[in-house]
């Protein structure tokens, strides 16, 4: 208690709210608890996942059989798909929704938001994130966000159809430039304007929490290797996000109050010149790939911290250099932002560039191959213990090797000149953000399912799941690569050129894969209800894993700890003892 | 399976920080995260600016209304007021505080409608338009700062405010006037 | 289920890099005198990269295989990685790094000779307009000069895709416009690229280029065909609804041939 | 499929010709006449319909543009020949109006309707199209139609002259002609045009070119009569 100069007394900040709330609309609604929060985030990005892998399902039904009508969908949406034949129009409002759901709703909520916001806090031992209220706010920013984006299907047009990454200025222009190019394109920026803010708030919170609000003990090194990542890419969101937000406000202005910030002079479409001049359509690609290329991070980095975390509890022994790690995880979101002209080696941007941002993109596979090389030699002298988390966790490994290793290709402007463009691209970017991203949720949920919901997940359901899954997404998108080679253009809703004819059998391999490992996520949604109602009462530490969350009570109390703040004594990676226990927890007294 | 749990520790409430207090750090450390995440979106806007300054030839040099200054001087001027009230924990210097940035946020306001008479719009031209981005955005965020001085005015007549939050408060407020400062000169000079 | 985990990897990896080496599906026969250099490029990135991906494949799988317990079994000891972390960084960076060298040095030459040599002098001139959905090309006429582009004319209406004005521009006149890009085989051709509404790209898969077309950017692009053909032209950057459809074909004629085409052409006028 | 084409061709041209309430009872007269044009016209030039192959079989001949078509002693067709002052005739017609697009071309090149009067789109090619009228009074639409989709229904509320156009295939031009009237007429490929059924009075007649603007006249009809009004446009070739 500090006494004030001018005798006045001056506290504490009033207490944050760590007694648990009474009413059930604080408690499960509105509430300020981190672990509620966080699986808020996860449900939403349960709804997010089903609703952007259903659009998945139908744009790929309709590429392999671009002119059978869809069932019932002509019933869903009679403007879009009149008589259940997609239009091409709705082909890309689907795509468009697909990869802005996937990308921000999934990818960086799920791995990000979610289990972090569950699990920081508790890594670290503290009660709370630092900041609960803004906690709060950031959850229903986002969930705000997701509604105005789906929104977008209910008005005129539709959805906007210029992609997740929605180049001006075809998304600039306004409606001319094609349906849902109106209203539904200003609520997609509208939405992602949003969602900046959210994840500006929690990256805000997940740095405080980490670097404030540690328990006694637990030095940066001691940290988790999850919360590390956590940590690091909150840091890399801090500064994407504060870039993505401001280009969307210019984009809206340019949308609906007339500025040329992204639209050039002279452009006539359908026919008519366009009022405005001077703008720079390269501007935005500019600010968004700054964003999008170290967005890519935030969705995989959580990733390589699960797995980090997971893998040594199933090998039973030490990540193999946990400081080589973390320096990797540092050296990667330092790189992360120096890489963003990849993406537009052939946008007409200076040529001489091209080689100054490939030389870092191409760097960058460095810490990126060192830590491939310390999850295999973790595994060396393993013993390894089947769960279907480790069977994620090492599936992770494999298609996250499988999707950098297609970075070389795309990273040299050389070779790009072809791939560019192509399925190829997609092949790369959905094994290494994509499936790989997803593939650390799945290991993440059930592993830490028990510590969440106090229950265990069926293992042989989890096991189905994982090698149904993991075969179908290898089925799924290694073709593209083949498809890419032969010089298959990406995003076309029907291929009607005469050099693609050849590759329509490959695409109807792909659609009958990906519907089917669609279907396997079946199982994975059955267990988690199942499993929440039903499963077997977990214990503390049913893994034998090391850090804070196994500690406590599963699920744990609310203020986690149940009144008694861990002192940590030791670091999380302490495996591969001999006796009874091979183990040594982080609170473990001396 | 070992399910060790730990042991009762008669530490309450011990933190690393425990000797300070976690409420200490954390409402700083809030802020100067803030801080940067704010620098880097006005630095995005400002390469923003440069970027679309060479893209047309239609930037046209906004003459600043000369009200800016007097506002500026009000900005500053407020800033000089919460340092005194900071480091004195007097309310007054607090109370001109808030009155200097309403002041700032009508002066802002007048300013607008000095440059909307001159029918100087914000689709008028590329440099009227990132005259309104970055004063609006900036307006918006001294307004976010008049919340959190509001919010230490009350804890402060309540007297349960704490050193770490009024120099939390302090330390947005002071930003605020830097960041205006500097959009001040980007737009005199490049504006 | 390790040897489970370990055969499937393998399995993948075997099979996966096999459709691969074999050029099932391949790139089409290239068509430019820059494109054996591409080629070359990527099939020396694809030995590398396939190298590595098999071998990193294989490692997890072999690791998996051998380390992993049997239900019920012996409990041994695990055992730390011989040396540590440091071999396999030295090994990860020497390796990357020196593959990095190597593909930057050989690669940065391929892509400067594509996007940062002039073109040839006497290159053919045609300027190309990309648009919600389709190409259009313009050769300069019998003048030799192209009229200039007035967006304000531009009129699908009326044909007037280049927004030409020849009731005051007599070097408009004589200007050839269609919607295929006819060349002369073995010609260096420049193209100037302008996109009338929102971005293009201008790939042909044959030819091994691939450029945007940037709203109020003039994009010169250049290159020589080497083959005489009916190829594709097809657009690489979201566009619209339209996207998928938009192409044009590129016919690669002798030179007899160009030029008879190009008089027929101008004949129409 | 040709029959349908035709069947709709019939339909349009029935509308056109015949567009007077036959019910009414008589006296009715008829205003009949001719367009032409003074000046130098754009030469009509063949299209161009590479990147569409199959379009390109459809037409064993290359299509000329139809944005200004003329034919013998400087006849101009597609021009839309109104009533726009006198009596306005019945409310919409009940039956459609039907509007093609075959072989990449639209059919009719200048379809007729009255407000409210239901015009049903169909696609005859094997491939998409995406019908994009640039309405500036009505309300603007931009929809694909895949080959094997349902034909488009719909209708104009307010009178306007519409540009039709696909973006897929920007060669592709049409007009919808909405007009308040029930008494119009369009000019056939000799020029001449015939609005019948018109009750005895003074009308304004509007003849309207995409090209080449309108020009009106005010023509009396006394009970049964048939009355000539010719109309001459001005030409320019660009």
């Amino acid at each position: 208690m500090a006494q004030g100069k001018g005798g006045r007394a001056v506290t504490h900040g009033a207490a944050t709210g760590h007694a648990p709330a009474q009413s059930f609309l604080r408690r499960h609604v509105f509430s300020v608890d981190h672990k509620v929060i966080g699986r808020q985030y996860l449900d939403l990005a349960l709804v997010a996942v089903v609703t952007g892998m259903v659009l998945s399902w139908i744009m790929r039904f309709h590429l392999g059989w671009p002119e059978t009508p869809v069932p019932g969908l002509g019933k869903l949406a009679p403007t879009g798909a009149a008589g259940g034949v997609i239009t091409p129009e709705f082909y890309l409002a689907l795509m468009t929704m697909h990869g802005t759901i996937m990308v921000f709703f999934v990818l960086t909520t799920a791995p990000f938001a979610g289990f972090g916001n569950f699990f920081l806090p508790i890594h670290v031992g503290a009660e709370d994130m630092a900041f609960p209220r803004i906690n709060m706010t950031s959850f229903w920013v986002t969930l705000a966000a997701f509604l105005v984006l789906v929104s977008a299907f209910f008005v005129g047009d539709g959805p906007p159809l210029s992609g997740w990454t929605a180049y001006a200025p075809l998304s600039a222009v306004g409606k001319d430039a094609g349906p849902g190019q109106g209203v539904g394109q200003t609520l997609w920026a509208v939405s992602i304007a949003m969602f900046c803010v959210a994840q500006l708030l929690g990256s805000l919170n997940f740095i405080a929490t980490t670097l404030d609000l540690r328990t006694r003990g637990m030095s940066l090194a001691r940290l988790p290797f999850a919360t590390w990542a956590w940590f690091i890419t909150s840091v890399i969101g801090l500064v994407a996000f504060a870039v993505l937000m401001p280009a969307c406000i210019l984009l809206i202005l340019d949308r609906v109050a007339g500025t040329s910030f992204f639209i050039p002079a002279g452009l006539v479409i359908s026919d008519r010149l366009q009022p405005h001049a001077g703008g720079s359509p390269l501007l935005w690609q500019h600010l968004f790939w700054f964003f999008g290329h170290p967005e890519v991070y935030i969705a995989i980095l959580p990733g390589f911290g699960i797995v980090s975390q997971i893998l040594p509890v199933f090998a039973r022994k030490p990540l193999l250099g946990p400081r080589v790690f973390i320096v990797c995880l540092i050296a990667i979101a330092f790189l992360s932002y120096t890489v963003w002209g990849h993406h537009m080696f052939l946008s007409g941007m200076n040529p001489v560039s091209a080689t100054l941002f490939s030389v870092p993109t191409l760097v960058i596979t460095i810490p990126a191959t060192i830590i491939c090389l310390l999850w295999i030699g973790t595994l060396y002298g393993a013993r390894l213990r089947f769960t279907t988390a480790a069977l994620f966790a090492l599936g992770f490994v494999s298609v996250f090797v499988s999707g950098g290793i297609s970075g070389f290709f795309l990273a040299q402007p050389s070779t790009d000149i072809y791939l560019h463009g192509t399925y190829f691209v997609v092949a790369h970017f959905h094994f290494v953000m994509g499936v790989a991203a997803m593939f650390g949720i799945f290991a993440g949920t059930y592993f830490w399912f028990p510590k969440m919901f106090g229950r265990m997940m069926n293992e042989t359901l989890g096991k189905w799941h994982f090698w149904l899954t993991f075969i179908g997404v290898y089925c799924v998108f290694m073709p593209m690569h083949y498809l890419g080679l032969a010089g298959n253009v990406r995003r076309y809703s029907a291929f009607t050129d005469d050099y693609l004819q050849p590759l329509i059998p490959l695409h109807r391999f792909i659609t009958i894969a990906a519907l089917f490992t669609g279907a396997v996520q079946l199982i994975f949604l059955f267990n988690l209800i199942r499993s929440r109602l039903r499963g077997p009462v977990a214990p503390a530490n049913p893994w034998e894993a090391t850090t804070l969350e196994w500690s406590t009570s599963s699920p744990p109390p609310h203020d986690n700890f149940g009144g008694h703040p861990p002192v940590v004594t030791h670091g999380p990676n302490e495996f591969g003892g001999v006796g009874p226990q091979d183990y040594v927890m982080q609170a473990e007294p001396r | 399976m070992s399910t060790t749990m730990v042991p009762p520790v008669l530490t309450p409430r011990s933190v690393a920080t425990a000797d300070r207090g976690p409420e200490r750090r954390v409402a700083e450390t809030g802020v100067w995260i803030a801080i940067g995440t704010i620098s880097m979106s006005f630095a995005a806007l400002t390469s923003a600016l440069v970027v679309r300054q060479s893209s047309g030839a239609d930037w046209q040099h906004l003459h600043l209304p000369a009200l800016l200054y007097v506002n500026t001087l009000v900005l500053l001027f407020s800033s000089v007021t919460l340092e005194l009230s900071r480091r004195r924990l007097g309310s007054f210097g607090l109370h001109a505080t808030l009155m200097l940035g309403i002041l700032f946020l009508a002066g802002q306001g007048l300013a607008w409608r000095q440059l909307a008479a001159q029918n100087l719009h914000l689709a008028t031209g590329p440099s009227s338009a990132f005259f309104y981005v970055f004063t609006v955005l900036h307006a918006l965020h001294v307004l976010g700062g008049l919340g959190g001085l509001g919010l230490v005015e009350r804890r402060l007549a309540a007297g349960v405010l704490s050193r770490t939050t009024f120099k939390a408060a302090a330390l947005y407020w002071h930003f605020m006037a830097i960041l205006w400062l500097y959009l001040l000169a980007l737009l005199t000079i490049r504006g | 289920m390790g040897r489970l985990f370990a055969v499937v990897v393998t399995l993948i990896a075997l099979a996966s890099a096999t459709i691969f080496a074999l050029h099932i599906w391949w790139l089409p026969p290239d068509i430019s005198t820059h494109g054996a250099r591409i080629d070359r490029q990527l099939n020396e990135t694809m030995v590398v990269a396939g190298v590595l991906f098999v071998l990193g494949q294989l490692a997890l799988a072999f690791f998996v295989w051998r380390f992993s317990t049997r239900e019920g079994g012996p409990s041994r000891p695990s055992r730390a990685f011989p040396g540590g972390p440091t071999p396999l960084v030295v090994l990860a960076t020497v390796l990357v790094g020196v593959e990095i060298l190597v593909l930057t040095f050989v690669g940065s030459k391929v892509w400067a000779d594509v996007y940062q040599t002039p073109p040839a002098p006497g290159a053919l001139q045609i300027e190309v307009v990309g648009e919600q959905f389709a190409f259009y090309f313009r050769y300069a006429g019998a003048d030799g000069k192209f009229g200039a582009m007035h967006p304000e004319l531009m009129n699908d209406a009326t044909q007037n895709f280049f927004g030409l004005d020849p009731a005051n521009d007599t070097t408009a006149r004589d200007d050839i416009v269609v919607g295929s890009l006819v060349i002369p085989v073995n010609q260096p051709v420049v193209l100037r690229l302008h996109a009338k509404d929102v971005n293009h790209s201008f790939y042909v898969p044959e030819l091994r280029i691939q450029q945007d077309f940037v709203p109020g950017m003039v994009i010169p692009l250049h290159f020589t065909a080497t083959k005489p053909g009916k190829y594709e032209l097809v657009c690489t950057q979201l566009c619209g609804l339209g996207h998928y459809n938009m192409r044009a074909y590129v016919e690669v004629k002798t030179r007899p041939e160009f030029d008879q085409w190009l008089k027929e052409r101008a004949a129409e006028l | 499929m040709i029959a349908r084409v035709v069947a709709g061709l019939v339909v349009v041209s029935v509308a056109g010709a015949t567009a007077g309430p036959s019910h009414l009872p008589p006296p009715a007269g008829t205003i009949s006449g001719k367009v032409t044009y003074t000046g130098t016209p754009p030469k009509m030039r063949p299209i161009d319909m590479a990147k569409e192959p199959a379009c390109v079989t459809d037409h064993p001949t290359p299509v000329m543009t139809q944005d200004v078509v003329t034919g013998s002693a400087n006849s101009v067709r597609y021009v839309v020949v109104y009533i726009s002052g006198g009596d306005q005739g019945a409310p919409a017609a009940t039956d459609t109006v039907r509007y093609d697009q075959k072989g990449c071309l639209y059919i009719p090149h200048v379809a007729v309707m009255q407000v409210h009067q239901p015009l049903e789109i169909f696609n005859d090619d094997p491939h998409s199209h995406n019908i994009h009228p640039l309405a500036r009074v009505n309300p603007e639409w931009n929809k694909s139609q895949p080959k094997g989709a349902p034909p488009i229904r719909t209708a104009w509320d307010q009178p306007e002259f519409i540009p039709v156009k696909c973006n897929v295939h920007p060669w592709m031009h049409g007009y919808f002609a909405v007009l308040a009237t029930s008494h119009f007429s369009m000019t056939d490929s000799t020029g001449e045009f015939s609005i019948t059924g018109l009750p005895p009075g003074t009308y304004t007649v509007t003849a309207w070119h995409e090209r080449f603007g309108t020009k009106s006249q005010e023509v009396t009809v006394a009970g049964s009569e048939t009355k000539t009004a010719n109309f001459v446009l001005t030409a320019r070739p660009y």
